[in-house]
């Protein structure tokens, strides 16, 4: 099967991306940060689909956009609206964001400029079908110990989280 | 409409010191096999026959021939007078016991009524407005009793401009039979948690189930603030 | 170009798959038209039905029978004032219904109602389905948090919950199934919708009824889940009348309301669609291995055939009983022609090629069908859940028996 | 809503719950418009997320001044407007206000009178109970059994409406007796209302009593105890579902009821589910009122010997009788004339409404709307 116009749709996603990107530190309403940023996300998605991780890209949208997102705009539309539109974005923390920005451009720029003969000279096809298992292997098999070990730590914040909110259990 | 209101003539069974002298409390007659349960709960039997013509110590009654007021006597009647004396008079009116209560008694005696006498049930507040008397108003409290199967009336005559001890703490379902006595009438209630208005908006001026205020009156001033018409006629 | 066009229908992948562009386009449009023929199609239907169920007789006016009720409503909320509040968010507010009735439509793309009937058939078919599905929570948010009220934003915040929460269980009853396509006999694990099928087709049997009663459960635990996901009775708190209005589209009118309105309808399908892929052998006829055989497959493809026949002598019928009165002359007529429409779509349904065609269609819409019938039913018969109740039994009851009928059907199929 | 908390500030309200995560507080104005209030009831909610931390009513939206307009009327004319009250009931609310004056005169309803009352009182009772029924149960999300009843309902209204003409406000007695002699073939038609509206009741239990969702949602909701019920001056089915077996038909027997035999049904939890039970007991005790009464309805005249102009002596009277939300009293003082000195109604709508705070603490939303809905409230009459 032949992708159609691969060039204009990556083009179209990232674009996406950055837009969401830039809107999410701009807007001073939250909850249109919040939704900049499921823009965001789902332009990802489409990154990952065209990179051939539709499993990747499936899990990215239930679980970022469709779950953990809704779990923030959940708590910001609690939030008195008119309070944090007072508040001044870039405050105090603008230097240190501009030096982590000037890094991590460099990086990129020096990624691009030398460090292409590092990378392998054509991307990497993974197969479409397979996707699905490879990931699966991966994570209980080579990565079994970390995974358990990651989903422990979700355990231990879900019971702080239920210990917090709940006096008496 | 001030020509729209009657010209009240007082029931009689209004006058608390009128009468009084003439029917003393009949604490020492016998007076057997009147249960407290029948006096209460006549059904039906309020016939003429069964109610005796207006005795020779009721006030004057009006032209027509009618069943008058009477001294009821019970042993209640008997504990309470021996109480409060002559502070409280009691009648029954065709088969109904009401007392007429001095207005200094008023939270004493309706508190004896719910403690000792299981008056447990206040079933209504309310009040008549007399305007031509001096003491514009009648006070009434309905009482019911659950274990006796028993409904008495307690009335006071209060003053206009007068407070009366808010009853909310014997019984709390006073707390809005109060606040509509004083939407209606303007009365107030000492102790009350939350004395305003109940069915009247807040903003309303005067009282009207005072027999001052006209059937068609009305707060023409808060009509045109609050709704934008001329009135509300 | 002709060659281009015919070339799929000899084809038997969907056009998805075979790159086909134009005849992609073409399954999205008429996935599009039969998905708001049906929308209308149950909107008149559920009123009707329940309105029988109550002892009264529904739309009766507009059309014999109420039949063009549901167009002469769409025609009302179309030329109705389309009021945004002053107070509210107006990007949000004008992005919610979109957000919410286009995720509801992209979902259809993976549906497959037949083994070729679907515009494309992904590896991971369940998991967009899903995953685009719970992109209308964001919609349902942000329509209650932009009209900047009390009432909506308490709907939104109650159906945001309730649909974060029932999707876990919903996804574990999910994962149960899709654990049986690698099970048994034929050990196709996948994810896509029509391999799903194709599974069941494999392994001669339901998932309904495989391992009996895990199949069942877990389609119990889905069928549950997904009424709370649609926000329908008894789950239907968010949009709970009598305590908040219309909960968060409260604020919405006219178009922008038809469009939420449209939205729950087609993800009331959507989800039936994904039960029926799952547990009840989406397309594949009643009865495959019991009543097998060529005689049997050519009674089965008559089906649709008669069904309509039967729907067009049923019309008949009430045609004859309409009143005989010059004033209904009109609405007379319009029955007739309406049964005689069907009859002939009956007709046609006969003729083989169209009839090979068209039973897969038929028997994955008469199941999801049923399932719109048990939506109308719940919502006369039951009361409504309150908060509390309606996470208790998300968390404490469903997610509990759908993780147990997912470890039991593990372990069922390993042993 | 600066306005609502205005009203709310006196309230002694409950703290919310301090945890580590401390929620705002919320304050919601139910009302007056609103669908589950049941007509004009305006209620300010303050919530903690979905609890209600107090509750304030405000009334008056439906005020006519009926007791001011009694005092201006006489006392025929005065009749029919006591059917605006409780505008569901409006029989009881007659033979309340008939009882209370021929109580006045000293008059007595002749016994024929006394038993077309009844029926019709009883009747009413049922058509009460039904709507209540069906509301009630749309309030909490089941929208069919008010079809049902109103199916059913409409048959009584049928009777009323070829007893007098009217369905709702029937006017349907008169000081000293009724207003209309029966109709030809209205014990038939209450018979065969008995007949058809006798498996209804059981269809609607069947709908409702052993339905897990509506067990759910109406047991444990809306506690309200016996001595908490007296002390509030509850009256009615909310009274007797706390357990106090008190029935005014029974304790303070008028009109002729004293001579029908029926039981007074209880509960014992006082929560909404056990008012629901008695409701529905009482639409089964009804029946067996009416089908006692129906073929007993002995010859004679229907009215009473009344004087043309009816002018009570002075004097003041109390009569309440059991309608179907409670005590409705009538205190009438008269000064001889032919208008009423003073009248008050004593409505058990508004007295039982008193109780909705008590009831509705510490709950949740959705239990607000159950609550009003099982207090069985009527603004007519919470208004007057």
């Amino acid at each position: 099967m032949q992708p159609v116009a691969t060039t204009f749709f990556f083009y179209l996603l990232s674009g996406l991306a950055l837009l969401g990107g830039v809107l999410v530190i701009t807007r001073r309403n939250a909850v249109h940060s919040a939704l900049a940023l499921i823009l965001t996300l789902l332009a990802l998605a489409g990154l990952y689909l065209m990179l051939y991780a539709p499993f990747v890209a499936g899990v990215q949208i239930i679980l970022y956009a469709g779950g953990i997102m809704v779990l923030f705009l959940f708590v910001i539309m609690l939030v008195s609206i008119e309070q944090s539109q007072k508040q001044e974005q870039f405050n105090q923390f603008w230097l240190i964001g501009l030096i982590a920005a000037v890094a991590l451009g460099g990086m990129f720029t020096g990624m691009y400029v030398k460090g292409a003969a590092r990378l392998p000279q054509h991307a990497l096809r993974l197969p479409e079908q397979s996707n699905t298992q490879q990931i699966a292997l991966m994570l209980y098999g080579n990565y079994m110990f970390a995974f358990e070990i990651a989903s422990l730590l979700l355990l231990v914040a879900i019971i702080g989280a239920v210990v917090m909110a709940k006096r008496k259990i | 409409m001030p020509d729209e209101t009657k010209s009240p003539t007082p029931p009689s069974t209004g006058e608390p010191k009128g009468p009084a002298g003439s029917h003393t409390p009949p604490s020492v007659e016998p007076v057997p096999a009147q249960k407290p349960g029948d006096t209460a709960a006549v059904p039906n039997s309020a016939v003429p026959g069964a109610v005796p013509k207006a005795s020779a110590h009721a006030p004057a009654a009006p032209a027509k021939p009618a069943p008058a007021s009477q001294p009821w006597n019970s042993p209640l009647v008997d504990r309470l007078k021996r109480q409060y004396g002559s502070g409280l008079e009691a009648h029954t009116y065709l088969g109904q016991n009401y007392f007429v209560a001095d207005f200094s008694l008023i939270p004493e005696a309706l508190t004896v009524l719910r403690d000792q006498e299981q008056f447990d049930y206040c079933v209504d507040i309310t009040a008549v407005h007399y305007p031509e008397r001096e003491k514009q108003f009648d006070l009434i409290w309905i009482l019911y009793s659950h274990p006796l199967n028993e409904r008495i009336r307690v009335k006071a005559c209060i003053a206009d401009g007068a407070s009366v001890p808010s009853v909310v703490s014997i019984w709390p379902t006073a707390n809005w039979l109060e606040r509509e006595v004083f939407d209606m009438f303007g009365i107030r209630f000492d102790g009350h948690p939350d004395l305003k208005r109940i069915l009247l908006p807040d903003g309303w001026k005067g009282h009207p189930l005072r027999k001052d205020y006209g059937i068609i009156q009305q707060d023409n001033e808060w009509v045109q603030i609050n709704l934008g018409i001329e009135s509300g006629q | 170009m002709l060659d281009y066009i015919t070339s799929y229908l000899t084809s038997n992948v969907t056009p998805g798959q075979a790159g086909n562009v134009l005849w992609a386009f073409i399954y999205i449009l008429l996935i599009f038209l039969g998905l708001s023929v049906a929308v209308i199609a149950m909107n008149w239907l559920e009123r009707k039905v329940l309105a029988h169920m109550q002892v009264r007789l529904g739309p009766m006016r507009v059309g014999p029978h109420g039949l063009l009720q549901p167009i002469a409503d769409a025609i009302k909320l179309l030329i109705k004032e389309d009021i945004m509040p002053a107070e509210a968010d107006k990007v949000v507010f004008w992005a919610a219904p979109l957000l919410v009735v286009i995720t509801a439509f992209t979902v259809f793309i993976v549906v497959p109602f037949g083994p070729t009937h679907a515009v494309t058939d992904m590896n991971i078919g369940i998991l967009f389905m899903l995953g685009v599905s719970s992109l209308s929570v964001l919609g349902v948010v942000m329509a209650g948090w932009a009209s900047n009220s009390h009432y909506p934003l308490m709907g939104a915040l109650r159906s945001s919950a309730q649909m974060v929460s029932y999707e876990i269980a919903m996804g574990l009853a999910v994962v149960s199934a899709i654990l049986m396509t690698s099970l048994g006999q034929a050990s196709t694990g996948t994810l896509s919708m029509i391999g799903i099928v194709e599974a069941q087709q494999a392994q001669q049997t339901w998932f309904l009824f495989k391992f009996f009663p895990l199949g069942l459960i877990a389609c119990f635990v889905f069928a549950v889940a997904m009424v709370a996901e649609t926000n329908r009775a008894p789950f239907d708190l968010p949009e709970a009348e009598s305590e908040l209005t219309a909960g968060f589209h409260t604020e919405y009118s006219g178009f922008r309301w038809s469009l939420f309105f449209l939205a729950e309808y087609s993800a009331m399908i959507a989800v039936s669609s994904i039960a029926v892929t799952l547990w009840l052998g989406g397309w594949l006829r009643p009865f495959p291995t019991w009543l097998s055989g060529d005689t049997w497959d050519l009674v089965f493809s008559l089906f649709p055939g008669f069904t309509f026949l039967m729907l067009a002598a049923v019309t008949f019928f009430n045609t004859a009983r309409m009143p005989r009165h010059p004033y209904f002359r009109i609405q007379t007529l319009g029955l007739a022609g309406f049964g005689a429409l069907l009859a002939v779509i009956g007709i046609v349904l006969f003729i083989p090629p169209v009839r090979d065609r068209i039973q897969d269609i038929f028997w994955f819409s008469a199941k999801v069908a049923a399932f719109m019938y048990l939506y109308i039913w719940y919502r006369g018969t039951f009361p409504r859940y309150r908060f509390d109740q309606l996470m208790k039994v998300g968390w404490k009851v469903l997610l509990p028996i759908a993780l147990g009928v997912l470890i039991l059907t593990a372990v069922v199929g390993v042993f | 809503m600066p306005e609502a908390t205005k009203y709310l500030s006196h309230l002694e309200l409950g703290e919310p719950d301090k945890t580590f995560l401390d929620s705002n507080e919320l304050i919601i104005n139910m009302g007056p418009q609103h669908p589950a209030t049941h007509g004009v009831l305006r209620v300010i909610l303050k919530l903690d997320g979905e609890k209600v931390l107090g509750t304030e009513c405000v009334i008056g939206y439906l005020h006519r001044g009926v007791e001011k307009i009694a005092e201006n009327r006489t006392y025929t004319m005065f009749n029919p407007y006591v059917d605006r009250m409780d505008y569901v009931a409006a029989v009881s609310n007659g033979l309340g206000y008939c009882e209370a004056v021929e109580k006045l005169l000293s008059i007595q309803a002749p016994p024929r009178a006394n038993y077309i009352r009844v029926i019709l009182t009883e009747l009413n009772r049922l058509a009460s109970h039904m709507l209540w029924l069906g509301t009630h149960a749309l309030d909490i999300g089941a929208i069919t059994p008010l079809f049902y009843t109103f199916r059913d309902r409409e048959e009584i209204l049928k009777i009323f409406e070829k007893y007098c003409g009217a369905r709702l406000t029937t006017h349907a007695f008169r000081i000293g007796g009724c207003q209309y002699e029966t109709y030809e073939g209205f014990e038939k038609d209450v018979t065969n209302f008995l007949k058809f509206v006798a498996p209804k009741i059981d269809e609607y239990e069947e709908l409702l009593t052993t339905n897990r969702i509506w067990v759910e949602r109406t047991r444990k909701v809306g506690f309200i105890s016996a001595q908490d019920c007296i002390a509030l001056g509850v009256t009615g089915p909310v009274l007797r579902a706390s357990g106090v077996k008190w029935d005014l038909r029974k304790a303070q027997p008028y009109a002729n009821y004293s001579e029908f035999d029926f039981e007074i049904p209880t509960g014992q939890n006082g929560d909404t589910y056990d008012r629901y039970l008695v409701r529905m007991q009482e639409m089964r005790q009804s029946l067996r009122i009416i089908e006692q009464g129906v073929g007993k309805i002995p010859e004679g005249p229907i009215m009473a010997k009344v004087p043309k102009v009816i002018k009570p002596p002075v004097g003041e009277i109390y009569h309440s009788i059991e309608a179907p939300k409670g005590e409705l009293g009538y205190f009438i003082v008269s000064d001889g004339s032919t208008q009423p000195y003073r009248l008050r109604v004593r409505p058990p709508s508004f007295v039982n409404l008193q109780a909705l705070d008590m009831m509705v603490r510490g709950q949740l939303v959705a239990d607000v709307i159950a609550v009003i809905g099982t207090l069985d409230i009527v603004l007519g009459e919470v208004d007057r």
